[in-house]
C-alpha cells in the first residue's frame, strides 16, 4: 500500500513489524517491495508472538519511534489483547500525559472468507469501547490510503480495521500525498427517503443495494460510510436522519453491542423528534462464523437482504 | 534447516526402553504404511478439488509429514488423546475418521465431522478421543493440559498427545501450558512437528535457541528429539513419551523433524523462502513413505506390487471420497444458530430463559 | 460463596482453580473453606497464568470436569483473552455440536476501587457480544448465589461478573438449594413514572436514587435488574416500558458499545410508540478509570446523578 | 525459598569482569545507603498513611528490597532506561524521583508524579528514564523490550532494565518478549527480583524448575544469580549484565534474591503462607540496609551517628513529603478526560474531527 511507503519515506522513525510482512512479501502482499525499499532494520519479519511485538512496538512507541504492527488477521488480536488493549491505550492517561503511543495497528478484519470462528473477528466495537483508542474501518482504497495515513501520523494508537475481501477492490487512489481525517464520514451516495448508515465492507454492500432500491422500487437512499468509528462523527450521520427521517443502519459486526448499538442509541438520543419509525438493524448473524460457504454468505448482510431490510424500515 | 546441529537427548528416563517396534505383525506395519499412503492421497485429491474451485478457505496440507501422525497415533490406548493445530487432516485420518466425512467437511457439506461448521483447520471426533482441529496458533496447547488434566484428575492411566508446528513454541500460551505441566506433573506430550518452518519465516528466523524441545529443561520436562522421515522412529520415541506419561504421569516435549512439501497453505506463496531444490532433496531422500515401503520391501513384508495395489485403492478411496462429499447437502439454514449453546440444541433441558440470539429478525413479508 | 460449596457437595467434577483461591483462603476470601473441605485435587492454586489455566479449564471441560475459574480481576481476562473469547465460545459450534464447554468462569468487574485503569474493567459487553457465551452481573447477595449455582450446571461457558464493593453487602440468602436462572431480569422496585435499566452495583445506586426521587420529587422509579446480559430479559423490559413510557438507562459500563446501548436500540425498536422521549443514558465516564479517590466516584454513576438523568430523562 | 539451592552461572562472559564497585567513593557508597534509608522510611510512612485511612486501593510495599533498586539504578548512564511493575515506589525514588511527586500520586494530589491518575502502581518519570509503573503482572516485558528495541534503533548504546517478580515468570507475555529478545539481540536485561513470593504462593508451588533465570537458556540468552541483600554485590552483577548490553548489545535475565517483609499489598493476610519466624529471621541477618550501614562502618566510611542523621532526614523528608501531599489540590475535575488522547490535549495540533467521548452529557440545568 502506497500509505506505509509514502509515510516510511517521510518519516525515518516509521517502521512496520509484523508475521511475514518482509521475506514472504506480506501474508496478502500489502508490504510487498517495502523490504528491498526500507531494508530489514524497518521491514521485520516477527516470531509468531502477537502479545509480544505489539508490546515491544508500544515500548518502542513510547520512546519515539512510530511503529507500524501488521495483524495477520485482526482475530489474533485476541492473544495480544491485554498489550492492545490495556497497555495502548491506558499508558498516557496512567503517566498523567508523560508519554503517549503512536502506535498503528493494522490488518484485515472480517469474515465471510471461509476461514471458520477462529479467524473471522470483527472488534471494531471492542476497540471503540475503549478510551484511549482510535479505530477507523476504510471501505474504499482511497479512504484505506489517507486513513492510514492519517493513522501513521497520529500520536496515539490506532487500530486500522481492513477487510481481505475489499483488498482486491481497486479503486481511484491518487498518487499524491493526501490523508482522510480521522472522525469523519463520507456521504457515499445522496438520497432523501431512507439514511443507511454502515462502515467497512458493508458499505460497498448497502450501496449496492441501494442501486437496486432505485431502480426497483424507486427509492432514493443516502448511504453514509462512518470510515472512522472512534472518533465519530455525529453530525453527518444526524444530518442525513434530519433529512430522511429513517433509519436502517447495516453492520458486519455481531450484533450484541456492535457498533450499530453505539449509533442507534446515538440517533434516537438526539434526534428523537425526526425518526418516523424505529432504527432498524441489520447485523451479522449472531453465531459463530460458519465455514460452509454458502451459510457463510447468508451470515453476513448481503444487498438484497439490505434491500428487505429497508423496505421493512419504510414500512 | 537445523537438524544436523541437533544431538539427542533425554531426561528422565528411568530404565532403557524397550523397543516397541520389535514384536509388529507384518498387518500392523502394512496398516501403517497403508494409513500413510492413505492421508497422502486424501491430501492430494483435497489440493485438486481446491484448484478447481470446489472448495476455498484454507487448505494446509500435511504432505510430507505422515509419519509423525500415524506413528504417533498408532501407540493410542483406550485414554490416550489427541489435539492438534489447523494441520490437521493427518490425525484425523491416523485417528481412524473416514475419508469421507473429512472430505466432505472440506466441503463445507452436513455430512462433514464438524457438520460442515469447523471447516479444514477444525475437524473433531471426540469419539476417537480426537479434540480438534484449532485453528489459533498454540491456542490447543493450554486445551491439551486441560486434558491431561481431567485425565489425571478421573485416575485414568492415559495422556494427551499435543501437537503444534514449530512457529507455536513462541506463543506465551504454550509457555504458560508447560509451566503447568512441569509443575503439576500432568501426562501430556508436546509434539513438535518441526517442519523447518512457519509460513515463510525458518526457524532460525523465529526462535531464538537450537533445538526447541530443548527449552522443557526450564520447566524440568523431559524431551527428545526425533527423525519425523522413519515412522518406527516416531513410534520408538513417542512409546517412551507415553510410558513416561501413563507410568510416571508426567509430561515431554517430543520434537520431530519433518518437511511440508507444499506451500503453507494452499494459496500461499511457496518460492519466496526456500528453495526448489531443497524440497526436490526432501522428496528424494527423505520421503517418509518411499523410505518405510522400502524398508517394508526389504524385509519381506509386502512386495512393490503389494505398495502399488495400495496405492491404487487410497486413490479410489479419495475419489469416492470427493463422490461422497459433492453429493451431500449443506446444512440446511437452521444450522447456523445450531450448536452455539448446548441448551439450545437439548430443548428438554433447557433452564435458562430470555433471548439468547440478537439480530433484527428480517422484515416478515 | 455457599454456591460453590455446595455444588461442589453435589457434583464431584466441579472443582475450582485460580491464583490464590487455595492456601491463601482467595483474594477477596470467597473461596475461604473450600480447600480445607475439598483438598488439593478440588481446590487448585494456579501460577500467574490465566490465559494457561483458563485454556486448561477449558480442555478439562471438554473431557468432561466442570471447572470453576477465579480471576482476581475480570480486568485480567485480557491476558487469556484468546481462551476465553475465542476457545471458550466456538469450540461447541465447530465441532458442530461434538463437545461443549461447561465452564465457569467468576470473578470481580468493577471500577470504584482506586485501582487504576489497568484494574477496573468491566468487559459484559465484550461477552454479550460473543455468541456462545453467557454472561450475568448480579447486584445482591441472593442473586450471586443463585446465578452462580444456575452457572455451575450450565451447559456452556458462564462468565460471572461480580463486584467487590457488593462483597460486603449482607442480604438475605437462604441456606437451601436455589437457583435463579439465567436470562430473568428482576424488577426490584415497581414503579409507575420511569423505567430505570441497570445491572451489577448500578442496580444498587439506582435504587438508592429511587428513594431520593419518590422522597423529594414524589416520583415513582421502577428499577429493572437484568441480572443476566445473555440470555436478556427483554420482555420485563419492554413490560416497564409499556407501563411507564420513559427510560433511562443506568451501567458502571464505559459508553461506546456499552451493554445499555443495545438495551436502547431494543427497546426503541421495539416499544418505539410507548416512548415519550429519547431513551437516556448514563454509564461510566468515557475515560479510563483515574486512581484519584475524589475522581473516581465521579466516573461511575452515584445516587444524585442518577437522580439528575432521571429528572432530565421525564423532562 | 529456594536460595541455597541455587549456584551462580554465567554464558557468554567474554573476559573477567572489572570490579565495579572497586573505585568508588566514600560519597557515593553514603548516597547509596541514603537512598535506601530514604526509601524505607518513605514506604513505612506511606504505610501509615494507608493505615490512618489517607490512601486507599493497593500498596504494594518495597520493604527489605531496597538494595536491588538502589543497586541496579546506581549503575545508569545517559541512555540506561528502567521499567518495572505494580510494585515500583523503590524504584522511583531510585531514579531520582522527590518524595513529594511520589507521596502525592498516593494520595491522588494533581502534584503526583502521574497527576494523581496512575497512583502507587503507576508512577511515571520519562524524563528520568523511568517508564512505570504496571499493574499488569508481566504486562511490561514486551515493552521493555521496545525500549531496548527503540535504543538499538536509533543506534544508541544503552540498555532497558525491566524489572519484575518472581510470579511474573509464569506469563505468556514474558516468554514472548525473552524470545525476541534473544532472537534479535536486544539490550534489555530482565532483573527477577525473586522474593520468594507470588502473592501467597511461594516460588515451588508457582514455577517448574528450580532457577527461574535458567530458562534463559532455551532462548540463548545469558543468566546470573545474584544475592540482592548486598548492594554491592547487586552493583557487580548488573554492571556486567549493561556491559553485555552496552558491548555486545545482548540481553540477561538476572535474578536477585531478595525479600519483602510486608503483605504482598498492604490489605492483605500474611499469615497464610509464611511463619513470622522466616520474616523475623530475614530481618536480623539479612536486611540490606543493616547489612550496608555495617558494612560501610567498618569500612570507616561513616560512624553509627552519621547513619542515625541520615535516617532522621529520611523520615523527615517522609513527613514533609506527607505534608506535601495532604496540602496538594486533587485534579480538577476537567482532568477525568485530558491525557486520554494526545491530541486532544494539543488542540493546536489537532487534525481529527467528530465525537472523542462518548457518555451522554448530564443534564443542563
Ligand atoms: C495467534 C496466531 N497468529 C498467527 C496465525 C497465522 N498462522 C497460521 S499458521 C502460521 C504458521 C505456523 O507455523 P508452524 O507452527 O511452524 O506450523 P506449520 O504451519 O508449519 O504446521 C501462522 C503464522 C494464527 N493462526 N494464529
Ligand atoms: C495478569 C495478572 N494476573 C494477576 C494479577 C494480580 N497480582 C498482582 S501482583 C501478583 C503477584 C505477583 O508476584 P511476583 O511477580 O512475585 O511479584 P511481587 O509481588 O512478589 O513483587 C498477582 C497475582 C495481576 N496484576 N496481573
Ligand atoms: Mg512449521
Ligand atoms: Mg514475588
Amino acid at each position: 500500500m502506497q500509505a506505509m511507503e509514502e509515510e516510511m519515506e517521510r518519516d525515518d522513525k516509521v517502521m512496520i513489524m509484523g508475521e511475514e510482512v518482509a521475506q514472504f512479501k506480506g501474508s496478502y502482499k500489502v508490504t510487498e517491495g517495502l523490504l528491498e525499499r526500507f531494508g530489514d532494520k524497518r521491514v521485520i519479519d516477527t516470531p509468531i508472538s502477537e502479545a509480544g511485538f505489539t508490546g515491544l512496538a508500544i515500548g518502542a512507541a513510547m520512546m519515539g519511534l512510530r511503529p507500524i504492527c501488521e495483524l495477520m488477521f485482526w482475530s489474533f488480536s485476541y492473544v495480544a489483547f491485554d498489550q492492545l488493549f490495556n497497555n495502548a491505550p491506558n499508558v498516557r492517561y496512567m503517566s498523567g500525559g508523560l508519554a503517549n503511543v503512536p502506535l498503528v495497528i493494522r490488518g484485515p478484519a472480517n469474515g465471510g472468507t471461509n476461514v471458520g470462528a477462529t479467524h473471522s473477528h470483527t472488534p471494531e466495537n471492542f476497540a471503540a469501547n475503549t478510551p484511549g483508542l482510535k479505530v477507523v474501518c476504510p471501505a474504499t482504497p482511497y479512504d484505506a490510503k489517507g486513513l492510514l495515513k492519517a493513522a501513521i501520523r497520529d500520536n496515539d494508537p490506532v487500530f486500522v480495521m481492513e477487510n481481505t475481501i475489499l483488498y482486491n477492490d481497486k479503486g481511484e487512489v491518487p498518487e499524491e500525498d493526501y490523508i482522510v481525517p480521522l472522525g469523519v464520514a463520507d456521504v457515499k451516495r445522496e438520497g432523501t427517503d431512507l439514511t443507511i448508515v454502515a462502515h467497512g465492507r458493508a458499505t460497498i454492500t448497502s450501496l449496492k443495494a441501494a442501486e437496486i432500491l432505485k431502480a426497483e422500487h424507486g427509492i432514493d437512499v443516502e448511504v453514509v460510510d462512518l470510515r472512522s468509528i472512534r472518533p465519530l462523527d455525529e453530525e453527518t450521520i444526524l444530518k442525513s436522519v434530519r433529512k430522511t427521517n429513517r433509519v436502517l443502519l447495516v453492520e458486519e459486526n455481531k450484533p450484541f453491542c456492535g457498533v450499530d448499538a453505539q449509533i442507534s442509541h446515538m440517533i434516537q438520543e438526539k434526534a428523537f423528534d425526526y425518526l418516523d419509525g424505529p432504527i432498524k438493524r441489520l447485523s451479522a448473524v449472531d453465531a459463530p462464523a460458519i465455514y460452509s460457504p454458502p451459510l457463510e454468505k447468508l451470515q453476513l448482510p448481503y444487498p438484497e437482504l439490505v434491500v428487505k431490510y429497508a423496505l421493512d424500515t419504510l414500512r | 534447516m537445523t537438524t544436523t546441529k541437533k544431538t539427542t537427548k533425554k531426561k528422565s528416563a528411568k530404565s532403557k526402553p524397550t523397543d516397541v517396534n520389535a514384536g509388529l505383525t507384518k498387518e500392523q506395519r502394512i496398516e501403517f504404511y497403508t494409513t500413510m499412503v492413505r492421508i497422502r492421497r486424501f491430501e492430494e485429491r483435497s489440493l485438486r478439488v481446491y484448484q478447481q474451485g470446489k472448495i476455498g478457505g484454507f487448505l494446509h496440507l500435511y504432505i510430507g509429514q505422515e509419519a509423525v501422525a500415524v506413528g504417533t497415533v498408532s501407540l493410542m490406548g483406550e485414554h490416550d488423546h489427541v489435539i492438534t493445530a489447523y494441520r490437521d487432516h493427518g490425525h484425523a485420518l491416523a485417528v481412524g475418521m473416514g475419508m469421507n466425512e473429512c472430505m466432505a467437511e472440506l466441503y463445507g457439506k452436513y455430512t462433514g465431522c464438524s457438520k460442515g461448521k469447523g471447516g479444514s483447520m477444525h475437524f473433531f471426533a471426540p469419539d476417537k478421543n480426537y479434540w480438534g482441529g484449532h485453528g489459533i496458533v498454540a491456542g490447543q496447547t493450554p486445551l491439551g493440559a486441560g486434558i491431561a488434566y481431567a485425565l489425571k484428575y478421573q485416575g485414568l492411566k492415559g495422556s494427551c498427545m499435543c501437537f503444534m508446528g514449530d512457529g507455536a513454541v513462541n506463543q506465551g500460551a504454550y509457555h504458560e501450558a508447560l509451566n503447568m505441566a512441569g509443575l503439576w506433573d500432568l501426562p501430556v506430550i508436546y509434539i513438535i512437528e518441526n517442519n523447518g518452518y512457519s509460513m515463510g519465516t525458518s526457524q532460525e528466523r523465529s526462535s531464538a535457541g537450537e533445538i526447541l524441545a530443548k527449552r522443557a529443561e526450564g520447566y524440568h520436562i523431559a524431551w527428545d528429539i526425533c527423525d519425523g522421515h522413519d515412522l518406527e522412529e516416531v513410534r520408538q520415541k513417542t512409546s517412551e513419551a507415553i510410558a513416561r506419561a501413563h507410568n510416571e504421569c508426567k509430561p515431554t516435549i517430543l520434537e520431530i523433524d519433518t518437511y511440508r512439501y507444499r506451500g503453507h497453505s494452499v494459496a500461499d506463496p511457496d518460492k519466496t523462502y526456500r528453495t526448489k531444490d531443497e524440497i526436490a532433496e526432501y522428496q528424494r531422500t527423505k520421503d517418509p513413505i518411499n523410505l518405510y515401503r522400502e524398508k517394508l520391501i526389504k524385509a519381506g513384508v509386502f512386495g512393490e506390487e503389494d505398495a502399488k495395489a495400495i496405492d491404487k485403492a487410497a486413490r479410489a478411496e479419495a475419489d469416492e471420497a470427493v463422490q461422497f462429499a459433492e453429493q451431500s447437502p449443506f446444512p440446511p439454514v437452521e444450522e447456523i444458530t445450531r450448536d452455539v449453546y448446548w441448551e439450545v440444541d437439548n430443548p428438554e433441558h433447557k433452564v435458562s430463559q430470555g433471548r439468547m440470539f440478537f439480530q433484527d429478525p428480517p422484515a416478515q413479508d
